[in-house]
């Protein structure tokens, strides 16, 4: 739709738009999908069996997003071969420390966890999730009760046994540690604030859901198990985790189940780790894995250098979201990639609602209105992404083409300040940014554009972990500021995010950082986290995005896209198994940019 | 020795006054250093954390100045907590590539600046010289960021043997000399470039004045050939002023290592500093400032001694003040 | 790049030359003293006139040029390179780079000048009091300036720089007065000032020792002169010279400062604009848009060279002056 | 030699009386000091003219400096005009100064190079608010010409534009606007070439007779002195070796060292330091001068009486006085006092 033809020198690319990179909590990707969707769902919980009635559906959209198509990743084209070491080069690096419970962790760093850290489940190229340190997962009808039985024999790395204590001091850990526990509110707690769970036998044990943690109120919960599947499901060896805790072990040298063991980490720089020679997993022709011996992670910001270096041969695998460097690899028969563009994220600019005159639709409006997406992306990063009209991108649960975004109409914007400033005095927005170049060229052209129609800007620079922290625990201090929103299918992964608990004092941090307390919004998100019917779900998910756009809560300003690419010697990209079923882990899934590594090998 | 214990005096007076003042620095305009240290607005917990680490931080500063001091002395190097990194390991990890670039700096510096100086006293006001004397004064003129963004356009641009800007990493020599050198040439060459003309220039003049003095005329008288005088007799008697001189550029390196480090990587000890400082991670900030002085701080002073030891000259002048 | 001002007066005192030698060296001398004074005007005239200068754009400004098929177009994305429409050529907003660089240097010289007219005013009367009257001051300063060289003053300026970002924030008064006022601007100004002073200070200090020698001032004390009447009578005019090569190497040593300390990001913030910002910037793109990075960087470079020239020159001419008598 | 004693002061009308004069300064931080003045004591009487001789470095300079208080002595006692100046404080001081006046050995370095000639001069008559401007210009002009400078000429001109003679006219010349009693000339012609030295040296007494003015002349050519002075004191590393009347000096040396430095008179140019340098060596550090007699590392008739016991100014009869255990020549004192040989 807001497409134009993009004529543009190479090259000129940006790391996406308005980048603060959001920490990635969940492993978001869905199992129900659209009709037409390739799905053949075996393990899946029983959401397609016992669709609870609902009244309160919209009749769908006659605007269906197009379908993620999954296809069969590309089977490696050389025999497969152990040893070798391989440079991956990341866009940034927010863990810290590598504990699972604590990790500010975004999608690269995602990336590099996965490695050393194995997750209960896993999503698969079928968008299901899978069990994966778990042997299975059963769910009862009413999806409150979840039974969680483990893989017998798996060590951590240290040697400690991974069985049921292990994985439920884990579990306890992440489920109530200050980033994830709002993530995961509606698992039933105890009188002292831990999970509730019981101990079923030395590999079996049991959770179950209750709304904001009261084991009196269990809420029906059908795509929890997904939430395993990120942060809150790596499993960390108890023996470091009591030792962190106790000051005694390094918090950043991690010991997980993971195919391989991280050896060297330098914050900031690179993570080096090194091939797991005891993991439990081999792939479907019995061939013990990892193949790798070592794998370094780099840290290099800037797209266009990450680019080069994959090009001079410094990195084995670059994972980008800049568009034109996608545009321009993609073209490039020396590399070859993996293509991300669904279920990603959305760059938006954020508004603090709690600011008296942003609580103002029409200030926002305004602000919107006054904002030319297209000219923007132009501007800033050379005219290569796809504009963006709501939360969601394509593939994602409640994505729309149309969803009543009002658009480009600097003069109603205009108009509408005047009418403010007339009544209320001059209109001055904080815009807070991070120091890189391009969220800095976004400001100045936010601060040309806002000026233009009545409002004095000024621009924050702020340190990332900074503004994070800000917005996470104190008054938010800003008005607003450029975010890349959280990837994902299905609209419940957006719960902690956008739901009125998401803000302290009711939460212990205010993951809803916008501070979005829409009553709307907040009982869509209740229904749909309960909803079995996933057309039913859609429904409320389109109606959040057509909250979004008629309220204008945010500025969307374009989608994001990641490719991955790597040299050709690098193989197996895509084809991580699955234990005890023919699919392969879903690279990206829930976490743009990265891929599994633990069958990858370098063929000679 | 008298001498020795006055200047180690100075130079502890130096290193106080200098850690002190950065200590002042991060406090300015920060309500409280813990909060700051732990990360910004933060729980409860991490600031008990923090507290529980370091105890005087809420104290006044003249009373976490000497509580300060004692752990840097002792080797604790203080911790970020934002990047869950014990100041030790932050070195041990930042500080080999920041010391490669130096030393590759001060190499190519003194490769460049020791032919140069020399030939330059030699060919006296010959087309040399004044082309050097020109070419230096204009290098002179060039903070290592205009060497920087020269380099980057007239070298890296224009040929595929380095990493791009801002794509330099540390390789050490041992594990790849190759990489070490793709990775650690330009960089060093950005810092290089300023020291050879400053050097070069500090040694042509002080060789004019060597080749005037009486033992050069003797030497002359003599004979002996016009490259051993330049060589063996002239160059000599100036290299401890050139060591001097090396000495006295640290400082200044270190400054300029903090901008060629963001320019071109690698991601060394004044990236580190500048992070820090971005984070107000102040035990960082102090820890990283403190051994930078302590290290400039001993380049000097080893070169004052080394002075006092080899030239008698300076011994007896000293001798009498 | 450490604040070291006495460090370069010294390096680039060159031994005398042969008076052959030495006339042809001062008639080349000449034309880069002249090359040096014109870039400064040139340049000082378009930075603090530009609003009144008909071919320099605004600061902000993103104009809309005619394009190839002549409708009107923003040159953002670097669309133009260095030409008659854009000089400098279009930066990434679409913005004139000619504009740009000119108003970084009225930013860049109004800093340096401001500094070093400070730390000249308080750095010159410390020293000045510590010349003539050594004692304590004398030491204080010995100290200053051996741990300002002990240590790059670019760090302590970011680190100042930046907690003055958040004493502006604050809601801290120092005498009823907030800290609103604190720009980056003025961050920059004060900490150069502040770092200035020593080093300014340790050069009118031995100016003023030598001078408290002379006897002319001897003489004036035996005429019964007050003090007062002495410093600024008898050693002030002299000490002229001296300060006003401190301030064209000064200007020099600190424009190259604020370069790389907008590098790093501690200058000025955006959409202000300054040369090492500008640096920072458009480094990454200089395959695509060299003139980005280029013309930033050439402008820091000629301007720093002016001011060593004409200073390099002053000192020179004021050294002959006084020892030809 | 080189001793102490106060035995050739003299009763009478003295301008000027130097007791026990210390001056010493400290060496950096070492702790150690430099002796530059070891105990002199000197008197002149009105009118008179005093020379001051010695090497470079005996401390003949400082002398004339502490004398004026400039900086003060570290002890010792300077009465002027019966005043004693290092009791005096601030305005009174700076008021006592008025009265006596240095001439520097470097006329370049005692004028200051920015400000024009005429303002240096009356530059005195500024600081004292003497009289109203008009009266201060002709009391300059009037002085100027008196030391024959062009008084249009000093009012358009700075330092540089003279030659060096003229610039110690205009030394003088700003000496005199305040009408001083005494004036101290420390080597007021030994950086000026030999014609001109006679000039300047013709001018001064000439000037003395018209201002009625008491001299200390200091320098370390005896030949100058020689003309000049009633009285000579030579000095050695901070003492007094001998003093004597100018003529008495001359004809009758009886310090090794004098002899010394009478014997290097022919020699009239600018080197002659070293060239006597040369003959006994170089002198001893005033950091750690030698016990006993300070010439005696230098001396050709020491022995350990010189090495260990400090001689005392004695009389040798005639106003001449020596500090010396082995004197050169039995000297004949009008009064018949004899010293034994």
């Amino acid at each position: 739709m807001l497409t134009r033809p993009i004529k543009n020198r190479r090259g000129l690319g940006r790391t996406a738009v308005a980048t603060l990179v959001a920490f990635t909590l969940v492993a978001a990707a869905c199992g129900g999908d659209d009709d037409d969707a390739v799905t053949t769902d075996t393990t899946a919980p029983a959401d397609d069996t016992d669709p609870p009635d609902t009244d309160d559906t919209d009749p769908p959209d006659t605007d269906e997003p197009e379908a993620p198509v999954v296809t069969e990743p590309p089977a490696a084209e050389a025999e497969v071969s152990y040893g070798g070491r391989i440079v991956v080069g990341v866009e940034a690096e927010t863990a810290n420390p590598w504990r699972p419970a604590n990790m500010n962790c975004a999608s690269s760093c995602q990336f590099i966890a996965r490695t050393f850290f194995d997750p209960l489940v896993a999503v698969d190229s079928e968008l299901d999730w899978e069990p994966y340190l778990a042997e299975s997962i059963d769910i009862n009808d009413d999806a409150t009760v979840f039974t969680i039985t483990l893989r017998e024999g798996i060590d951590f790395h240290d040697g400690t046994p991974f069985d049921a204590d292990a994985a439920m001091q884990n579990i306890n850990g992440n489920f109530t540690s200050l980033l994830l526990s709002g993530a995961v509110k509606d698992i039933a707690k105890g009188p002292d604030g831990s999970v509730l769970m019981e101990k079923l036998d030395d590999f079996t044990f049991t959770l179950q859901t209750g709304f904001n943690g009261d084991p009196d109120n269990p809420i029906p919960w059908p795509l929890f198990p997904y939430y395993l599947g990120g942060q809150a499901g790596l499993m960390a060896s108890p023996t470091w985790l009591d030792a962190a805790e106790a000051g005694e072990a390094d918090e950043t040298q991690a010991v997980g189940t993971g195919p391989f063991l991280l050896t060297n980490y330098a914050p900031g720089d690179r993570t080096t780790v090194q091939r797991n020679p005891d993991y439990w997993l081999s792939d479907d022709d019995g061939n013990q894995l990892p193949f790798l011996d070592e794998i370094e992670f780099r840290v290099i910001e800037d797209s266009q250098v990450r680019g080069e270096a994959l090009r001079s041969g410094d990195l084995d695998i670059m994972a980008t979201s800049d568009s034109l460097v996608i545009a321009d690899f993609a073209d490039d028969a020396n590399f070859e990639y993996v293509n991300q563009d669904q279920f990603s994220e959305t760059n938006y600019i954020m508004f603090n609602l709690t600011q008296p005159y942003l609580a103002d639709r029409d200030v926002r409006c305004a602000l919107l209105q006054a904002v030319d997406t297209v000219d923007l992306i132009e501007v800033v990063a050379g005219g290569a992404s796809t504009p963006s009209i709501g939360p969601f991108t394509p593939g994602q649960e409640g994505f729309l083409t149309d969803n009543g975004y009002l658009g480009y109409d600097p003069d109603a914007a205009a108009e509408a300040i005047a009418a403010w400033t007339a009544e209320n005095g001059p209109l001055t927005i904080n815009y807070s940014t991070t120091p890189t170049v391009t969220n800095l060229q976004t400001a100045q052209y936010l601060a040309g554009e806002w000026g233009a129609i009545g409002v004095n800007v000024t621009i924050d620079q702020i340190e990332q972990s900074t503004l994070i922290n800000n917005a996470l625990f104190a008054d938010p201090a800003f008005d607003a500021f450029g975010w890349r929103n959280h990837a994902g299918l299905f609209v419940d992964s957006q719960y902690f995010w956008w739901h009125g608990s998401s803000i302290s004092p009711d939460s212990p941090l205010s993951l809803n950082f916008g501070r979005l307390d829409d009553p709307v919004i907040n009982e869509l998100l209740e229904l749909s986290r309960s909803e079995f019917d996933e057309d039913v779900r859609r429904g409320y998910a389109e109606d959040i995005n057509r909250r979004f756009a008629s309220e204008c809560f945010i500025i969307p300003t374009s989608q994001t896209q990641w490719g991955v690419f790597h040299q050709p010697a690098v193989q197996n990209i895509g084809r991580s198994p699955v234990p005890d079923d023919s699919t392969f882990l879903r690279d990206g899934a829930g976490f743009p940019g990265q891929v599994w590594l633990t069958a990858a090998f370098l063929a000679d | 020795m008298r001498y020795v214990s006055q200047r180690l005096l100075q130079f502890f007076v130096v290193f106080i006054v200098v850690t002190f003042i950065v200590m002042v620095a991060t406090r300015i305009g920060s309500a409280d250093p813990v909060r700051d240290l732990a990360g910004g607005a933060v729980s409860d917990q991490q600031i008990a954390r923090v507290l529980n680490d370091y105890p005087y931080l809420d104290q006044s500063l003249f009373l976490q100045y000497p509580q300060w001091l004692l752990d840097f002395v002792t080797g604790n190097l203080g911790y970020s907590y934002t990047q869950s990194q014990s100041g030790l390991a932050m070195f041990q990890q930042r500080l080999p590539p920041t010391l490669f670039m130096g030393f590759w700096a001060i190499v190519i510096g003194l490769a460049i600046a020791v032919p140069v100086g020399v030939y330059s006293a030699y060919k006296r006001d010959g087309a040399f010289d004044r082309g050097a004397s020109y070419t230096s004064f204009a290098f002179i003129s060039m903070p290592p960021l205009v060497i920087a963004v020269a380099l980057l356009f007239l070298v890296v641009t224009r040929t595929s043997l380095f990493p791009t800007v801002g794509g330099s990493s540390y390789i050490a020599p041992w594990d790849s000399p190759w990489g070490h050198f793709r990775n650690f040439f330009i960089p060093s060459l950005a810092l290089g470039l300023g020291l050879a003309a400053v050097w070069s220039r500090f040694l042509r003049a002080d060789m004019n004045l060597t080749l005037q003095s009486d033992f050069i005329m003797l030497a002359k008288a003599k004979g002996v050939s016009p490259a051993r005088v330049l060589w063996r007799h002239a160059l000599r008697s100036s290299v401890l002023s050139l060591i001097t001189s090396v000495a006295l550029q640290v400082s200044a390196l270190i400054g300029g290592a903090v901008v060629v480090e963001q320019f071109f990587g690698p991601r060394g000890i004044g990236d580190r500093l500048v992070f820090a400082i971005q984070q107000n991670d102040i035990l960082i900030i102090q820890a990283i400032t403190a051994v930078l002085v302590v290290g400039v701080v001993l380049a000097n002073l080893i070169v004052d001694l080394l002075y006092a030891v080899v030239d008698p000259r300076i011994r007896h002048a000293r001798k009498l003040g | 790049m450490t604040i070291a001002l006495d460090d370069t007066l010294t390096t680039s005192d060159e031994p005398e030359q042969p008076p052959a030698a030495a006339k042809k060296v001062r008639s080349r001398r000449q034309i880069g003293f002249w090359f040096g004074v014109s870039w400064l005007v040139l340049l000082a005239v378009h930075a603090f006139f530009a609003e009144w200068i008909p071919w320099v754009r605004g600061e902000q400004e993103v104009p809309r040029v005619a394009g190839p098929d002549g409708e009107l177009i923003r040159a953002s994305g670097y669309r133009f390179g260095p030409g008659l429409d854009f000089w400098f050529g279009s930066d990434a907003l679409g913005k004139d780079l000619f504009a740009r660089c000119i108003y970084a240097a009225r930013l860049a010289l109004t800093v340096s000048i401001v500094s070093i007219g400070g730390a000249l005013i308080i750095g010159g009367t410390l020293g000045m009091l510590a010349g003539y009257f050594k004692g304590w001051i004398d030491r204080v300063i010995s100290v200053l300036v051996d741990a300002l060289l002990a240590f790059p003053a670019i760090v302590i300026a970011a680190l100042v720089i930046g907690r003055f970002d958040s004493l502006q924030a604050s809601d801290i008064e120092f005498l009823g007065f907030g800290f609103d006022w604190l720009s980056r601007r003025w961050s920059v100004t004060i900490i150069f000032l502040f770092l200035s002073i020593a080093p300014v200070a340790r050069i009118v200090r031995a100016q003023t020792l030598s001078l408290s020698e002379r006897e002319y001032v001897l003489a004036a004390r035996s005429l019964g002169a007050r003090t007062p009447r002495i410093l600024v009578r008898e050693i002030l005019p002299n000490l002229v010279p001296a300060m006003v090569a401190v301030i064209f190497t000064g200007v020099a040593i600190l424009l190259a400062a604020e370069g790389g300390l907008a590098f790093i990001g501690y200058s000025v913030k955006p959409p202000e604009a300054s040369w090492g910002l500008m640096i920072s910037e458009n480094r990454t793109r200089i395959d695509d848009a060299w003139w980005a990075t280029v013309f930033p960087a050439l402008m820091l470079f000629l301007t720093v060279l002016a001011f060593n020239l004409v200073g390099d020159r002053v000192a020179k001419r004021f050294d002959i002056r006084e020892t030809s008598l | 030699m080189a001793g102490t004693g106060k035995a050739h002061l003299r009763d009478g009308d003295a301008v000027l009386r130097v007791e026990d004069l210390v001056m010493e300064f400290p060496v950096g931080r070492t702790g150690l000091k430099v002796n530059a003045v070891s105990g002199i004591s000197l008197d002149v009487l009105r009118g008179e003219t005093l020379g001051l001789v010695g090497e470079s470095g005996c401390g003949k300079s400082t002398t004339g400096r502490s004398v004026m208080q400039l900086p003060r002595p570290t002890s010792g006692s300077v009465v002027f005009e019966g005043q004693e100046l290092t009791a005096l404080q601030g305005g009174a001081m700076r008021e006592a100064r008025t009265r006596m006046q240095m001439i520097f050995q470097d006329p370049i370095s005692s004028l200051n190079p920015r400000r024009k000639v005429r303002d240096i001069v009356m530059e005195p008559l500024n600081i004292w608010k003497r009289g109203s401007s008009a009266e201060r210009a002709k009391v300059v002009d009037a002085v100027l010409e008196d030391v024959g400078i062009d008084p249009q000429r000093a009012a358009e001109s700075q330092p540089h534009q003279f030659s060096g003679g003229q610039c110690q006219r205009i030394s003088i010349a700003r000496s005199l606007v305040l009408d001083p009693t005494l004036i101290i000339c420390d080597e007021p012609v030994s950086a000026l070439d030999v014609s001109v030295q006679a000039q300047v040296i013709n001018l001064l007494e000439e000037l003395k007779a018209r201002y009625g003015l008491t001299l200390v002349f200091i320098a370390h050519d005896l030949a100058v002195v020689k003309n000049v002075s009633d009285r000579v004191a030579v000095m050695y590393l901070g003492k007094i070796c001998e003093v004597a009347s100018s003529d008495d000096l001359y004809a009758r040396p009886s310090h090794p060292y004098t002899k010394v430095l009478i014997d290097s008179i022919p020699v009239p140019d600018p080197m002659a330091e070293l060239h006597h340098s040369d003959i006994v060596g170089e002198p001893p550090s005033p950091v750690l001068p030698p016990p006993g007699c300070r010439f005696n590392t230098r001396c050709p008739n020491a022995d350990d009486l010189c090495r260990t016991d400090e001689p005392q100014l004695r009389d040798l009869g005639g106003g001449h006085f020596v500090a010396c255990h082995h004197p050169l020549e039995t000297p004949v004192s009008l009064t018949g006092t004899v010293s034994s040989n």
